[in-house]
C-alpha cells in the first residue's frame, strides 16, 4: 500500500514526462472518461457541489480505519482531476488526510483548476474530503 | 465607410497580449470589454493633472475636475439623446441602476400589483424584482421565451393589463444575443399605464438608443462593456420619474440640508449620487462615449454583423454544433454546446490555445432551464475582431473536439 | 526612521502642477487625497494586460483578474487584521458601506429600538440612520459635541441602555480632525449588547485600526481618502453579522441559484457584491495599501504630526484666527476661520495663489450649527505636504486678510 | 440711460484695465462692500437662495415698465458679483433681460463663480433674475 505522500509522488513522475499540455490534458480527459465514479444511489442532493461551471458529487464511506471516496462530475477534466483526487487521498487513513497537502496539484500544473474562484467544484470537493476526514478523528 | 480593423486593434494594448504562449484571442466582450488607450490615458491624466473632490469645492482642481464629470454627464445626455443631464444619473454599473429604481419602487408599490419580467434576463434584471415583489406583496409575471430565444409578444399582450406597475426587458440578451422589440414593449406598456425599464447592458455597445424617441421611462448601462471602465455606469429616468422615486442611498451630495431633526434632499442628479462618486470612471466614460462616437456606432454594427454571418456560418458546419437564439435581430453574440461535450470543458481547451469565451449559464438560469442544459459557450464579439480570429476559433474547437471525444 | 519627502512627492505626479500660474499647494487631502503613480500604474496596467469580468471565468485573463483582485482582498484583509478575507466587502465606498448595514438593518430592528450617532458626525454617517429609523419607528439619538470638538463620553454612556442596538460613530471627525474613543465606544457598546459600526473614511489615511484588536463590528473605508482611486472602497463586518444582514443588492455574483420561484443567495463575500465590481479600482486599492505599507503609516503620522503643530502655531500668530477643534488627539485637519471674513471668500484667494483648501460646512452641518458658523476654512494635511507649503499658506492668508479687509 | 448692452460693455471695458488678478479682486471686494443691497425687511426666507459655500438673497420689483432689483450676499466676493450683476440687469425692461446673455462675465474673467456647481448661490440668482423678467413679460 503506497501511502499519500508516495503516490503524489509517483503522480508527479508521470505527469514528468508530458511535453506539452495537450499531451497532459488528453492523460487527464482519458482518467476521467475511464471511470464511472460514484453509483447512481449515492448522486443524491446532499452529495452535490453545485459548481458555477460545473457539478460535482461526492459520498465519502469509512472502512477498516480508511476513507473510501467516490466522486463524479459533468465536465470530463472536472472528473479527470477528481480522478487523481480519489487516487491519492481513498482508502487513506483520516489522519493522513488531515496531514496532507495539495501541493501536487501545484506541481503538475493544474492549479488553476483548483482557484476557488473557478467554480467548477473541485474546491469544495477537496473541502469536503477534508472534512469528512476530520469528522473521523474524532 | 468601412472601419481600419488595424488602426482600432492598435488602440488596445491588452490585444498585443500572449495567453499561453499564443496570441490572445478575446471573445468574452459581453462579460467585459476590451479598454482603448484613449480610456486608459484618461484616467491617468486624470489622476496626474485633476484629481480632486467635485462639488461645491473652490479650488481649481475641484472646478477642473467638476467641469470634466460633468462634461462627461452632457456627453452620455447627448450621445443617448436623454432630454436633461440631470436625468443620467452616474452608477456604478447596471446592477446598482436596476436596484436603484427596484428600491425606489418599494414605496411606490402596493399588494397585488403587477411587474413583468422576461425569461431571458440577467440575473440582475431579476432578483432586484424578486426582492420588491417580496417587500410589497406584488406580483412578478414572466414573459416567456420560444425556442429561438425570442419573448412570446402574444404572451406579453395577454400579461399587460391595468395592474401592470413596470416592465422590466433587457434590450438584449446577454446569453443569447437576442435584440427585444422594446419600442413595441414600451408603446404597449405606456397604453395601460405601465412604464418601462430597459436594461441597456448589452445593448449600448453594439446599438445606440435614442431615449426620447423610443420614449423609454428607465434605461441602465454599465460602462465596462462599451470599451469603458469597471465601476460606472449610468441609470436614465425621466426627470418627473426619477423626482417621484425616493432617495436611494443617504450621504453627503444628495443633501440639501440636514439637521437631526430634518434633512432635506438636493435635486437630481444628486439626490441619487450620495457619496464621492467614481469620479475617474465618469470621467473615462465620456471618453468612452467619445471612442465610439469616433468610430461610429452604425460601423460597428456593421462590422460585427459580418463577424456574427461569418461565425455562425462557420461553426454550424462543425458537426454535433447546436446554437441557442437564432433569431434574425440579434447582435454579435453566440452562445453553442456541442453535442457530448460539456461547456466547460471546451472553454478550458480553448483557453489552452489563446481563445477566451465564456461557459456556464451566463447568470441567466431562467434560459438554461428552458433549454435544460448545464450552460453554454458563448463566444461574443466586438469590433476589434476579426474573421481570421474565428477561423482560429473554428480549427480550436475542432481540436478539442479531438481531445475530448 | 524619517522619511524622504522629495522621493515620496515625486510619485505623485499632480504635485508638478502648476495653478493660477503658481506651483499647486494642495490642502484639501481630507476630501480626497492625491494618488500616487504606483496606484495610477496598477490601473493602467490592469487594462494593458489583464481586464477581464472576474470570477466564474475559465479563461486565463478572468483567472488572472480574479487572482489580483482577490488578492487586493486579502492585502486588505491582512493590513486591517480581520479575521477572514470575506468579511472585507468591496464597496464604491464608505457611503456605500453605511447605507449596505442601514438597509440590513431595515430587517433587524424594532419599534422603539435605539441607535446611537454622534453630533460630529459626516452627513453620510446620519442619513442613511435617520432614513433607517423612519422606516422603522428606531429612535436616534445623539452624542453630543463640546466647544473643543469632542465627544461628551459622559452623555455617551446615559444614553447607551438596553435598547440600544447599533452606535454610529467616525472614527476620525472629518470637520474638526478629532480622534475619537473608539475602542472605549465598542466596549461600552458591548457591554450593553449593541453593535458597533466604524466610520473610518478620516482614519485610514492616517491611523491603522486593528480590527480584531479593537473588536469592532462594522467599519467602512474609502480608497480615495488614502492615497487610493475614487469609486472603491471596503466594508468590514464580522462574519457572523454580515450572515445575519439581508443582501442589499440583488444581481449577479451575489446569487447561488436562480429561478422564477426561488432565488438563494451566494457565500460572503458575493452576497453583498451583486454586479460587476470596480475591477481595476479594487486592485489599485491593494497597490494602494502597498504603497502606504512602503512608507508606514507610523511614519505618514509622525510626519504629519510635525506638520499640524507647525501650522496650528503658525496659523494662531495670524490675528483673528480661531481654530475649530482643539483637542490634543487629532489628525491633521485645521479647521479656522478669521474674524469678519467670511471662509468663502478666504477660499477664493487662497486658490488664486494656487492653494488648494475646502470651504464650506464639509458635510458636517451639526457642527456647524454647534458653533453657529457658516462653514469654516479647512486645510487637511498628508504625507507629502511641507513645512515650507504651510508658511506659503500663512502668507496667502495674509495676504487675503489685506485684500478682503 | 444706457442700454444693457452696453453696460456690459463698459464693464468689459473697466475690467481691461487691471493688469493682475489681484487689482481686479480688490475692485470686486470694493464692490462688494460699498453697498447694503437690500433691505432689511426683504431679507425673508422666500427671497434667500441657500449655496452650499454662501448663501445670497434677491428681491425684484417691477416699476414703471422696469424692473428694480436688490439683492445681497453673506460672502464679499459673491456681493461684488452681485453688484455687477445688479448694475446690468436692475433697471432694464423685462424683454431686454429676458433677451440678455451673461458673455460679459467670461469676458471679464469671472466665469468660474458662476459655474453651476459652485454652490454660491450665483447661478441661483442669475436664474431668479430671468423668471422674475420673464413673469413680468406676460
Ligand atoms: C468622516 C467621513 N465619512 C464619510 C465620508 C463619505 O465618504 P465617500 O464620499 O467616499 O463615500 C466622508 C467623506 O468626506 C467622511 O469624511
Ligand atoms: C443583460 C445584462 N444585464 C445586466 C448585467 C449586469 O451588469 P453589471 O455586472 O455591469 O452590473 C449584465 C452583465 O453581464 C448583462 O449582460
Amino acid at each position: 500500500m503506497q501511502t499519500l505522500k508516495e503516490i503524489q509522488e509517483s503522480i508527479i513522475e508521470e505527469f514528468a514526462i508530458f511535453s506539452d499540455w495537450t499531451e497532459k490534458y488528453e492523460y487527464i480527459i482519458d482518467l476521467g472518461k475511464s471511470l464511472p465514479l460514484i453509483e447512481p444511489q449515492h448522486k443524491t442532493d446532499e452529495n452535490i457541489v453545485k459548481g458555477c461551471q460545473s457539478n460535482v458529487w461526492l459520498h465519502a464511506d469509512f472502512q477498516d480505519g480508511k476513507m473510501i471516496y467516490k466522486a463524479d462530475g459533468d465536465a470530463i477534466i472536472t472528473k479527470g482531476i477528481i480522478a487523481l483526487l480519489l487516487r491519492v487521498y481513498s482508502n487513506q487513513s483520516p489522519k493522513e488526510i488531515v496531514n496532507s497537502d495539495l501541493s501536487f496539484i501545484d506541481s503538475i500544473g493544474l492549479k488553476e483548476h483548483l482557484s476557488p474562484t473557478r467554480a467548477n467544484g473541485l474546491v469544495a470537493i477537496v473541502k469536503r474530503i477534508r472534512i469528512e476526514a476530520i469528522a473521523r478523528t474524532k | 465607410m468601412g472601419i481600419n480593423i488595424d488602426k482600432i486593434r492598435a488602440d488596445f494594448p491588452i490585444l498585443q497580449r500572449k495567453v499561453n504562449d499564443v496570441p490572445l484571442i478575446y471573445l468574452d466582450n459581453a462579460a467585459t470589454s476590451q479598454t482603448p488607450k484613449q480610456v486608459i490615458d484618461t484616467i491617468a491624466n486624470y489622476y496626474a493633472k485633476y484629481n480632486a473632490n467635485i462639488h461645491r469645492g473652490v479650488h481649481t482642481l475641484s472646478q477642473e475636475a467638476t467641469e470634466l464629470y460633468e462634461g462627461a454627464r452632457k456627453n452620455i445626455q447627448t450621445y443617448f439623446n436623454a432630454k436633461e443631464s440631470h436625468e443620467i444619473i452616474f452608477t456604478s454599473g447596471t446592477t446598482h441602476g436596476i436596484n436603484l429604481v427596484a428600491s425606489g419602487y418599494a414605496s411606490l408599490l402596493n399588494k397585488g400589483e403587477e411587474l413583468i419580467v422576461s425569461e431571458i434576463e440577467h440575473h440582475s434584471n431579476i432578483v432586484p424584482w424578486q426582492m420588491l415583489c417580496e417587500q410589497t406583496g406584488a406580483e412578478l409575471k414572466v414573459i416567456p421565451m420560444n425556442i429561438n430565444g425570442e419573448l412570446e409578444m402574444s404572451a406579453f399582450d395577454r400579461l399587460l393589463n391595468a395592474k401592470t406597475r413596470l416592465v422590466v426587458v433587457n434590450h438584449v440578451s446577454n446569453a443569447l444575443g437576442t435584440i427585444n422589440p422594446i419600442k413595441e414593449i414600451i408603446k404597449k406598456a405606456h397604453a395601460v399605464n405601465a412604464k418601462v425599464l430597459i436594461d441597456g447592458a448589452q445593448a449600448a455597445p453594439h446599438i445606440k438608443a435614442d431615449f426620447q424617441e423610443i420614449d423609454v421611462d428607465f434605461y441602465t448601462v454599465s460602462a465596462h462593456k462599451m470599451y469603458g471602465p469597471t465601476g460606472v455606469g449610468f441609470l436614465y429616468g425621466k426627470e418627473e420619474l426619477l423626482n417621484s422615486l425616493p432617495p436611494y442611498q443617504g450621504g453627503g451630495e444628495m443633501i440639501h440640508e440636514v439637521t437631526f431633526e430634518k434633512t432635506t434632499y438636493a435635486e437630481l442628479p444628486h439626490k441619487f449620487e450620495a457619496g464621492t462618486p467614481n469620479i475617474s470612471g465618469g470621467i473615462a466614460f465620456g471618453a468612452t462615449i467619445d471612442f465610439i462616437k469616433g468610430i461610429g456606432i452604425d460601423n460597428i454594427a456593421n462590422h460585427e454583423k459580418t463577424l456574427l454571418e461569418y461565425a455562425t456560418k462557420s461553426l454550424l458546419n462543425i458537426e454535433g454544433l447546436h446554437i441557442y437564439g437564432n433569431v434574425a435581430n440579434k447582435t454579435a453574440v453566440i452562445s453553442f454546446n456541442i453535442e457530448g461535450i460539456h461547456p466547460y470543458d471546451l472553454g478550458n481547451i480553448l483557453d489552452k490555445l489563446g481563445i477566451a469565451v465564456r461557459t456556464g449559464h451566463h447568470c441567466a438560469q431562467p434560459i438554461m432551464s428552458y433549454y435544460n442544459i448545464p450552460g453554454t459557450v458563448r463566444a461574443s464579439f466586438a469590433v476589434y475582431n476579426t474573421l481570421s480570429e474565428i477561423d482560429t476559433l473554428v480549427k480550436g474547437i475542432q481540436k478539442a473536439i479531438t481531445l475530448l471525444k
